[in-house]
């Protein structure tokens, strides 16, 4: 089983990013849950979801406390949110900023960084700095969990063809580092 | 033998014997009475009954329409009736019955 | 049908438990549907009122003005004998109280989701089934489901339930909120013509408002006859307990998925040690049993799906014998220092011979989590116990300055 | 058919022996308007006088030949606007769906349920019987009961002072504001006004339909019984409470009082108003007057509309 949290901000579609994950790995045959934290959303304030995906069913409900990803849809959410607090060994972190992946300083528990300026390739697709869709091209790119045509299928349901583009466009940007673990 | 139901029904007409409530009772008196019909329209228990019939006229003459009884079976004794009448045509007398 | 062809005929998707449940009561094809938002329930009506804008729902859709008038429209259209069906969650129910009773003593079949979610105060909008619980003794049948497939496949079950003619009573199909209404995963939607196979439609006669059958409906009555129809009330009730079975069982042949009926066992052939459950906590609880049992430790798990009826001789064959159980309940039962559930199950067990150890715990109020952590820290409480302890045990995970 | 023909010839849809107080002129309204309506109704008695007295029956027997039922106190409209879905459901569309409910029922606890059935245009016939609070359980005050008046819950103390220190609260005009196709008000004594506005009533298909109809009680309020009619009359010809119906906000005065009897002359005949000093009884006038002046201007505005 694989868990994966996602940090975003409101507005930024964190929660429906997390549910095309999930989509991706059922359209394969698989299971997944996506659970967002139970607060109250608003623009602009931080928000987390959790994704559990597995070939089989899966049983607990609960939030994600030791993530083998993350996600981090806005680069100053690390300001708000301990993003790698329970972090595996060796986890995945995917990340929206215009630094390159090798030179991004992060935690040792880090052992694959993934990086793409996501807000960039949104805005001059888009015109608006929503980074959902991007991130998710980001996510396969550095993860491979989930095909990569079931998630642009999904976006291209959900919010067309445009946002479908951007995830194939992030995926091809993205740079993934693995950090050397000595 | 009663019937018996899952849910709280009622069927059949569950009915009060109101005339035994009466003290006093409307007496019609037809030869003041014009059979206006206003009996009828106020009687809050629908004790007056109405039918067609040769309606006697101030003149002597006859007409056909609505002639008015009390049927005392339902009646309160409220006396509406009486109050109402425009010809003073019903008075309520006490109840011997009793 | 066989099960091979209603399996054929459904489609796999992805959604929440407020999708699940608009799409099994949309299946179930209920004539009247009158419902108001309330958080966590909010998207059911969404859902149901766009399935309905979309032409895809056909029956008579009111948007009303409150909770109150939702279940008393649902009471006015039930006794004209069509099907009907709501949802909704805490303070709604709690407004809804007064129709609410009354739906089960007029004796409707109306089938209500109840998204479980904390009574205030404090002022909170997240899950715990606080709120249908304190309401367990109104005459529904009420049902606690453990995922969102459980929740399609529930809801749908229920309009048979209830409309079977021993019962004839409401039911609540009770999903926690957040935790099932907005987590999304892997859900079967049966086809339509499979679920008209297993559902006939509704024909009411036991009460009835129609001209040209006239008849009075809730007279004034006296002592006695009311005690009659409470009688007759608490009878179907127990009936609930064979229909329930039957229509489950009935269900997992159409469609090949089994929930266990009245309640479920999951390892517990061999256990010595039960952890009690309802819920969406059901899931961590089984993943800990697994590591439990890997470590050698005899716990099994039960999960409680009717708590009205109770499963009272199913829950005493299932755990007599044991050395003890904890019960893990998300609520509390004010005055007795318990959860409600632990109640519920201590009373049963009062049948049996033999008096079993057993703990109650209180856990996940107010949308807390209930990690695996807490739920391995109850198995090894009961394993360790020997007494009958009378005061709740508080899991939570320490929050200092949060 | 004529009015006095209806009344004489249509059947009596109502337990011919139900137990209202004598000279009950509820009693005569139910009896009446139940006549129009007929037997292809189904009709909602909330708890308060005309369900006390039997009318729902009694253990397993109806006070009624039409379908009747119990509402709760406060959900007789929502109630009903479920069995209206209920029948669309079934394409039965020819039914009466109607409510015979009392003032407590309506302006008060059901306030809610009505407006929102009246917002949303559920297709039902809603009758409200006002005797001015809650006449069934021994005469508390309502919304609706008249300032200054005794009740048992606004009680006068041996000096005379007491009484409800509210106005009425002025519910019609309440109802024909939510822009419903019909309201009207009726009276006990004027049965052929009341029967016309029945008919209209039930004509209407496209939403909801109000008749609030004033019932002085005889018994909460200290009439004799046979004042019943009498005691209605007078509330009218003092334009204490006018006559008049509405549609889609549009206000006609069905019986123009051009010469009122002082409002004295109306308060009179009830003991519960027998405390009032004159003081009081011309803030009554003032009231009335000034209702009646609203009344008059909302009909010139609709007529220039």
């Amino acid at each position: 089983m694989k868990e994966i949290r996602l940090h975003g901000r409101g507005g930024m579609g964190t929660v429906k990013a997390s549910q095309i994950i999930v989509y991706a790995n059922v359209a394969r045959n698989g299971y997944g849950n996506s659970i967002p934290f139970f607060g109250f959303e608003r623009q602009g304030a931080p928000v987390t979801a959790f994704v559990r995906l597995d070939e089989k069913p899966i049983r607990p409900k609960t939030q994600v406390y030791h993530p083998d990803c993350v996600i981090i849809l806005d680069p100053t959410i690390q300001n708000a949110v301990d993003v790698f607090h329970g972090m595996k060994q060796g986890g995945i972190c995917v990340i929206n900023t215009p630094e390159r992946a090798e030179d991004l300083k992060l935690p040792s528990v880090v052992g694959t960084a993934a990086a793409v300026d996501a807000t960039s390739l949104a805005y001059s697709r888009l015109g608006k700095a929503i980074t959902n869709t991007a991130m998710l091209g980001a996510f396969v790119k550095a993860t491979g969990w989930v095909d990569l045509a079931a998630v642009v299928e999904k976006v291209v349901e959900f919010w067309g063809k445009e946002n479908g583009d951007l995830v194939e466009e992030a995926y091809a940007e993205t740079v993934v580092h693995r950090r050397d673990m000595t | 033998m009663e019937k018996s139901y899952k849910a709280p029904m009622g069927e059949g007409i569950y009915e009060v014997n109101t005339g035994d409530w009466r003290i006093q009772f409307p007496e019609m008196d037809k030869t003041r009475c014009t059979e206006c019909g206003i009996c009828l329209m106020y009687c809050p228990v629908n004790s007056v009954k109405a039918g067609y019939g040769e309606v006697l006229l101030k003149n002597g003459n006859t007409r056909q329409g609505l002639v008015y009884t009390i049927d005392l079976s339902y009646c309160k004794g409220c006396g509406v009736c009486a109050q109402e009448c425009p010809q003073d045509a019903i008075t309520m007398k006490r109840e011997n019955k009793r | 049908m066989s099960t091979h062809q209603a399996a054929a005929k459904s489609r796999v998707d992805v959604m929440n438990g407020n999708m699940a449940a608009a799409w099994g009561a949309r299946l179930s094809r209920p004539q009247v549907i009158a419902a108001y938002p309330i958080t966590p329930q909010t998207p059911v009506v969404e859902y149901l009122t766009q399935f309905f804008a979309d032409q895809e729902l056909d029956c008579q859709m009111s948007e009303v003005d409150s909770e109150h008038t939702a279940m008393s429209m649902l009471t006015g259209a039930s006794l004209t004998g069509v099907r009907c069906y709501t949802a909704t969650s805490s303070q709604g129910l709690a407004l809804m109280y007064e129709p609410y009773f009354r739906a089960s003593t007029l004796r409707l079949p109306i089938v209500m989701n109840i998204v479980n979610r904390e009574m205030i105060s404090p002022q909170t909008v997240w899950g715990g089934p606080q709120d249908s619980l304190t309401l367990r003794d109104a005459g529904w049948l009420q049902i606690y489901v453990e995922d969102n497939q459980e929740i399609l496949d529930t809801t749908i079950q229920a309009f048979k339930i209830a409309e079977h003619q021993d019962v004839l009573l409401p039911i609540n199909v009770c999903y926690d909120g957040f935790y099932l209404s907005h987590m999304s995963e892997r859900v079967e939607v049966p086809s339509q013509e499979s679920v008209d196979a297993f559902l006939p439609s509704y024909h009411s006669d036991h009460i009835l408002l129609d001209p040209d059958r006239p008849a009075a409906v809730d007279p004034l009555t006296s002592g006695y006859l009311l005690m009659e129809y409470r009688q007759k009330h608490m009878a179907a009730q127990q009936a609930a307990l064979d229909v329930i079975a039957q229509v489950h069982d009935e269900f997992a042949r159409l469609f090949g998925r089994d929930w266990g009926g009245l309640i479920e066992t999951y390892r517990m052939e061999d256990a010595r040690y039960a952890l009690v459950t309802m819920g969406s906590v059901t899931g961590a609880v089984r993943e800990v049993v697994d590591r439990k049992r890997e470590a050698g430790v005899p716990i099994g798990l039960i999960k409680v799906r009717a708590l009205r009826p109770f499963p009272l001789q199913q829950l005493r064959s299932a755990m007599s014998g044991l050395k003890g159980y904890g019960v893990i309940d998300r609520n509390v039962s004010f005055g007795w220092n318990t959860g409600i559930l632990f109640q519920e199950v201590r009373s049963a067990l009062c049948g049996l011979d033999e008096q079993i150890p057993c703990i109650p715990f209180i856990s996940g109020l107010g949308g807390e989590d209930i990690t695996l952590d807490l739920v391995g820290q109850a198995a090894d409480a009961v394993v360790r116990n020997t007494a009958m302890v009378e005061q709740a045990q508080w899991l939570q995970v320490a929050h200092e300055g949060r | 058919m004529t009015v006095m023909e209806k009344l004489a010839f249509k059947e009596d849809m109502i337990s011919p022996g139900i137990s209202a107080c004598i000279g009950c002129n509820v009693e005569l309204t139910l009896r009446t308007v139940m006549k129009i309506l007929g037997p292809n109704t189904v009709f909602a008695v909330p708890p308060g006088c005309m369900g006390g007295v039997g009318v729902v029956g009694w253990n397993k027997q109806s006070g009624a030949k039409p379908p009747v039922f119990f509402p709760l106190l406060d959900n007789t409209a929502s109630m009903l606007a479920g069995i209206r879905l209920g029948y669309n459901a079934q394409g039965r569309t020819d039914i009466n769906v109607v409510a015979f409910a009392g003032d407590g029922a309506t302006v008060d606890a059901g306030f809610q349920a009505l407006s929102g059935a009246a917002e949303r245009g559920d297709r039902i016939l809603y009758i409200c019987y006002d005797n001015e609070g809650y006449m069934n359980t021994g005469y508390q005050r309502s919304s609706s009961t008249s300032k200054w008046a005794w009740t048992s819950t606004t009680p006068v103390n041996a000096s005379g002072g007491g009484g409800k220190r509210q106005h009425k609260k002025d519910f019609p005009v309440i109802m024909a504001m939510h822009d419903i196709p019909y309201m009207a008000t009726a009276s006990p004594a004027y049965i052929p006004d009341l029967v016309a506005k029945v008919e209209k009533a039930m004509s209407v298909t496209e939403g909801l339909a109000y008749i609030h109809i004033y019932n002085p009680c005889l018994t909460g309020w200290g009439i004799p019984s046979d004042q019943s009619i009498e005691a209605a009359r007078k509330a009218v010809q003092s334009r204490y409470f006018p006559l008049f119906e509405s549609s889609r906000r549009k206000i006609r005065i069905t019986r123009k009082v051009k010469e009122p009897i002082p409002v004295k002359a109306y308060i009179q005949a009830s003991k519960k108003f027998r405390h009032l000093d004159d003081e009081q009884i011309q803030e009554l006038q003032e009231l009335t007057d000034e209702r009646y002046r609203f009344l008059e201007a909302m009909e010139q505005v609709s007529q220039e509309g």
